[in-house]
């Protein structure tokens, strides 16, 4: 579907120039990656219509090139935290499609074994520190963990995305402020998608540039093209080794865009149509990767194809399986609360 | 008479005290531009403006703070809290500030204040949007606590906390903004610190508020169509300052106790009044004292573990049953 | 068997857990630089260098939710609260974060972390520095609660605080850090959940905890040689997980039931005793429940206002007089 | 006692060129508050240690400046917000130093009849609305305040003062944030005195200036000497009017130092006595103060010392009232929980 919408002739004012070395592998992963956030939302938005999915769910769509980006320039011991918009995150760090789907189900394979929903997925076997309900909650558990590698002189490091709402809670502050202070390895990745929730970015923030906050911590601070994977990768290469090298942290701000409603099931009185759609046709970060990949020859059409037909058969193995997988037993609402039982 | 919603009664209670009082305006996120998560804003700001019916920025702490601010200064805010799960963030300017700035500045500071605050568990919302946390500030000496059960008293008690000259917490269910019940006409009151006594029985007395307070009457209708129990059913509608003399009175009557509300059961409301009760009327027991309250857990994702965790019609007539010796 | 203060008690087992455990680590605010308000951190730095014990900025936000990521992530993180009252300053990330991770995230974190919370009421230190906040933790699952009252339990409640890879919030009173008691030699742990019997006696059960355990004691003593009333007085020790059968071995024995604790009366944990004993023994209850607390208000500054608030030891006496019909 | 060891002889590299043309009685007034300042916390130094006052309390000594700089550009109507540090506030703007001393000492006379003590001392009656325990907690009371007048179209000016180690707090970030996009008639005044208990501002601010955290929130920010009431007041004027005229909030960064203990009784471990009285040497308002207008010739030696028996009397006095006023009664410990009685 995508790749015929995004037939480059389609597109007005297209252009992409600079060549790359990046290797093909990385390319078809950032591919691999950002379709199957796609399909896995669209599916999810589909699923949860119909009602086969509980509680709230914010979708990930037109923002996959930041978590992506991101999450290509970092290794599976690495950590990241993330937001309640949280699904992206979770796959783009390398997350199981079948346990993530499960776990929106509410099923007892998911990966939170139905307690978290979408909320609150997450995957600690590859860093992946969990979503959050609270905006802003996860900047200072990005602080302390890149505190735990500093204090073990370990060479990890701390990713927390956090979007333009967030960055007003008093938590960026204290975080970032104690992140600079004591040269932590972390990266605090800004996913400025214009809106939080109903309220445009300007309406509650004094500045435009979330970037700009970095000096109040004598941060390095950088914006890039959030819809663009190669920019956001490039970004990212760099503070996540300026962080690794033990050079403190950086704040990267991805400019992008959120194309759907702020949850499933949003009226969107908001905004109009209008800029949905422009934006859509002018910043989709898919069509974006896709059309400079084959404008550039830096992967043919058969890698693609197979790339799109995978991701296919994943997401639908995905929604077999949660859908086939049982709900919890009721008697496991009572396991977890300690890790040992406490009565 | 009128039948209409929470959101509805909630909304007229506003549009009428903030035509009274021009002080009055409320502030919090994303109530103006779409009316608020449960339509419970819509229309607002047509009539009073952007400026009296405010969004915030992502900014608990500064919606709690000045709203404080505003009102040492002579304003009347109104604060919604989004969820109630979020008062945590401001839970200082809450517990340090709102609370004990008339006594620790010796009477010199009138804080009339409401805090909005929609609790309680709704269709899967997880740990960190499902809360009912009315315990704690049963705790905290300064601050009133009300939360109605029915569309008339979230009328009629959001109207008196906005009169009160004191901090005024409003808790209101989610799961109720949606239900509808008739509401008087014209303008009235609820009183806050009254009980009012919505069913009544000689062998048990139920106490609850909010939501739990209907799934508490459709116990009493199967107490007393399969098991020949009648109930007196008892609404708190405010928590702080508590109406212990209609419990009491109740109790004294009945002379059995059962306490339901959805908030952990452990450390909840339901343990003051089974206190307060054991201290005062004892003797007048015939039967322990039943608790009814969520499980000592998280609230889970997964709707049948969520099912399981929140206290159901069974329990409570499973509690009623209990008190008995 | 040494004598030693609080202070040193708990500084022993700081070094004592820090030497063990290299994950170990403390933070908080001007710990470090000077040893802590109350001399408790004295010389830690020392041994293991201001990286393991560190001075943080002023952002208690930071301090809770860097700890929290930092157990995440493998560390053992002790984190000073500096005074109690400032918990509400993170009491998101206590309520939303710490307590519910492991729950939401089904099993797969752990969070071996402790919360040094310094309480209660100190010498004029007015409302904003005088506070006991237990209770709320009762009312919020996922977390362990231990409050010593002697320093010996100082010492080994902290190391199995230490010890336990659930969240423990560490309430240590602040007029205790300088009184002094026995303390065993070597390495031992006080096991969290368990209360300890101190006093036997089988005219009624005196509970209690923290600096009142010490009031409730010389409240025992007048009764035994004023009233010929032998109290039995049990320390808590721990709040969550509680130990209710200690407590009801012995109201089962002495059939009266007196709970004292600092904390405000109304919504402490007092009321949750008295419910659970009202609830599963009022059979074997003689009396009513009567709790000592503080008053309902704020605590003010000047010292006979202070005192007038605070419950004294003529309090404990006149509730055990008033427990009997 | 001051007097004599600020003659200009003493004091090296003394320097003060620049003529001014403020009315002589707002000289005096400074002269007047900053001294009664500087003698009501020796007092309060020298009664504490004798075991005469109770709590904890905190001195403003080396910073008088800034309060009654700032304070002495408001109107009586206009509002303050304090700190732990809130003796020199209040007097600044103008409260009766009988009732504050009352206050400190416990007694039903006092400004909060007892209640509040150092940490509480408040007079609304003068728009000072509170001395404030919780660091960080007057942030955002002063951005409440100014929203009320706001809101009603007033004219009047909240001002915030707060510390260096305040600004770490996520409060000051909301705080700053919510003036900033709403314009709001607010005047954040750091007063930067070097250190937060025992930790040195570098040890826990990523930055040395907290004015450059103003861009944040795309404020307007002043950086002055703290210790120079002259330019404190300059500073002030300005911020003060911009907001009056809804030109929106300013932050004002005044550098001084705190020469007392953090508290009275800190043992001061963190720093050299030397560090200490080389500021207090070189840096001490009330003496910086006393030389100018003695170089300058702005007052005469008849108006200092009329202004300083002044003050001697009324802090003789103030001390009298407060030991002679009654404690009170136990019972009023149950009154001002609420406007009307709450059982
Ligand atoms: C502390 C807190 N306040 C408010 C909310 C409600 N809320 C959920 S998402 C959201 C908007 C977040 O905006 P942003 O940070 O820009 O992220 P985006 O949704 O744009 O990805 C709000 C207000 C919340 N979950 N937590
Ligand atoms: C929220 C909070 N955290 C910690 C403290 C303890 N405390 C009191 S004063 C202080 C230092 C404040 O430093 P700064 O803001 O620079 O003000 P200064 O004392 O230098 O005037 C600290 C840490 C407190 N009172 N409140
Ligand atoms: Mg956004
Ligand atoms: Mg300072």
């Amino acid at each position: 579907m995508l790749r015929m919408e995004a037939r480059p002739s389609e597109r007005k004012g297209c252009f992409f120039v600079v060549n790359t070395n990046l290797p093909a592998d990385l390319l078809k992963e950032w591919y691999y990656r950002m379709l199957m956030i796609r399909r896995f939302e669209e599916k999810i938005n589909e699923k949860f219509l119909a009602g086969e999915i509980p509680g709230f769910v914010h979708l990930y769509i037109g923002e996959e090139a930041t978590g992506v980006g991101v999450c290509s320039a970092l290794r599976k011991t690495d950590y990241i935290t993330s937001t309640h918009r949280g699904h992206g995150h979770t796959l783009a760090k390398g997350a199981d499609v079948k346990r993530c789907m499960a776990e929106l189900y509410g099923r007892k394979t998911g990966y939170c074994k139905g307690k978290g929903g979408s909320m609150h997925i997450a995957d600690f076997s590859i860093g992946m520190l969990g979503a959050n309900g609270v905006v802003g909650g996860g900047f200072n558990l990005a602080v302390g963990a890149a505190l735990a590698v500093q204090l073990r002189k370990g060479d990890q490091v701390a990713v927390c995305f956090f979007g333009d709402g967030a960055s007003n809670r008093g938590t960026f502050h204290e975080a970032l402020n104690m992140a600079a202070v004591w040269k932590l390895p972390a990266v605090f990745v800004c996913e400025n998608n214009q809106w939080a929730s109903t309220t445009p970015l300007h309406e509650a923030t004094a500045v435009t540039d979330i970037a700009v906050r970095a000096s109040s911590y004598a941060m390095p601070s950088t914006i890039v093209d959030g819809n663009d994977v190669f920019a956001v990768y490039e970004a990212a290469v760099e503070a996540i080794e300026r962080a690794r090298q033990g050079g403190g942290p950086t704040l990267v701000e991805c400019k992008t865009y959120r194309i759907k409603g702020h949850f499933v099931g949003d009226p969107e009185q908001y905004r109009t149509r209008e800029e949905v759609i422009s934006q859509l046709e002018e910043n989709d970060p898919l069509k974006n990767f896709f059309l400079r990949v084959q404008n550039e020859q830096l992967l043919g059409e058969q890698e693609l194809v197979a790339i799109e037909e995978q991701v296919a058969a994943e997401i639908e193995e995905a929604v077999r399986f949660a859908e086939t997988s049982p709900y919890p037993d009721p008697e496991e609402a009572f396991d977890d609360v300690y890790v040992e039982e406490v009565s | 008479m009128r039948n209409l919603s929470f959101s509805q009664a909630t909304l007229e209670a506003m549009l009428e005290e903030m035509r009274r009082d021009e002080r009055v305006f409320i502030m919090g996120e994303d109530i103006a531009k779409q009316g608020g998560i449960f339509g419970q804003f819509q229309g607002l700001p047509k009539e009073f403006g952007y400026e009296r019916v405010r969004d915030t920025p992502i900014s608990e702490t500064a919606l709690v703070g000045a709203g404080i601010g505003a009102a040492l200064a002579g304003a009347v805010p109104v604060i919604d809290m989004h969820f109630a799960d979020f008062i945590g963030v401001t839970m200082d300017e809450v517990l340090n500030q709102m609370a004990k700035m008339r006594y620790m500045f010796g009477g010199q500071a009138t804080l009339p204040l409401v805090l909005r605050a929609p609790d309680g568990v709704t269709q899967s919302a997880a740990a960190q949007h499902s809360q009912s946390l009315e315990a704690w500030f049963l705790h905290i000496p300064g601050i009133k606590v009300v939360i109605p059960s029915n569309p008339a008293d979230a009328k009629g008690l959001l109207k008196a906390a906005i009169r009160d000259p004191n901090p005024v917490i409003y808790f209101e269910h989610k799961n109720l903004f949606r239900k509808s019940g008739p509401v008087p006409d014209g303008d009235y009151l609820t009183p806050i610190g009254k009980a009012a006594v919505v069913r009544e029985g000689q062998d048990v007395t139920i106490v609850s508020y909010s939501s739990m307070l209907g799934t508490c009457l459709e116990a009493a209708d199967q107490l007393s169509q399969h098991h020949g129990i009648e109930a007196e059913v008892i609404d708190l509608r405010t928590i702080v300052p508590m109406d212990m003399e209609t419990i009491y009175t109740s109790v004294k009557k009945t002379h059995r106790l059962v306490i339901a509300h959805e908030a952990v059961k452990t450390g909840g409301v339901g343990g003051e009044i089974a206190a307060s009760v054991s201290e005062n009327i004892i003797e007048y027991l015939d039967a322990p004292i039943i608790r009814v309250g969520a499980a000592f857990t998280p609230v889970p994702f997964s709707p049948p573990l969520e099912k399981r965790v929140i206290p159901q019609v069974e329990q409570v007539v499973e509690a009623v049953r209990k008190a008995r010796w």
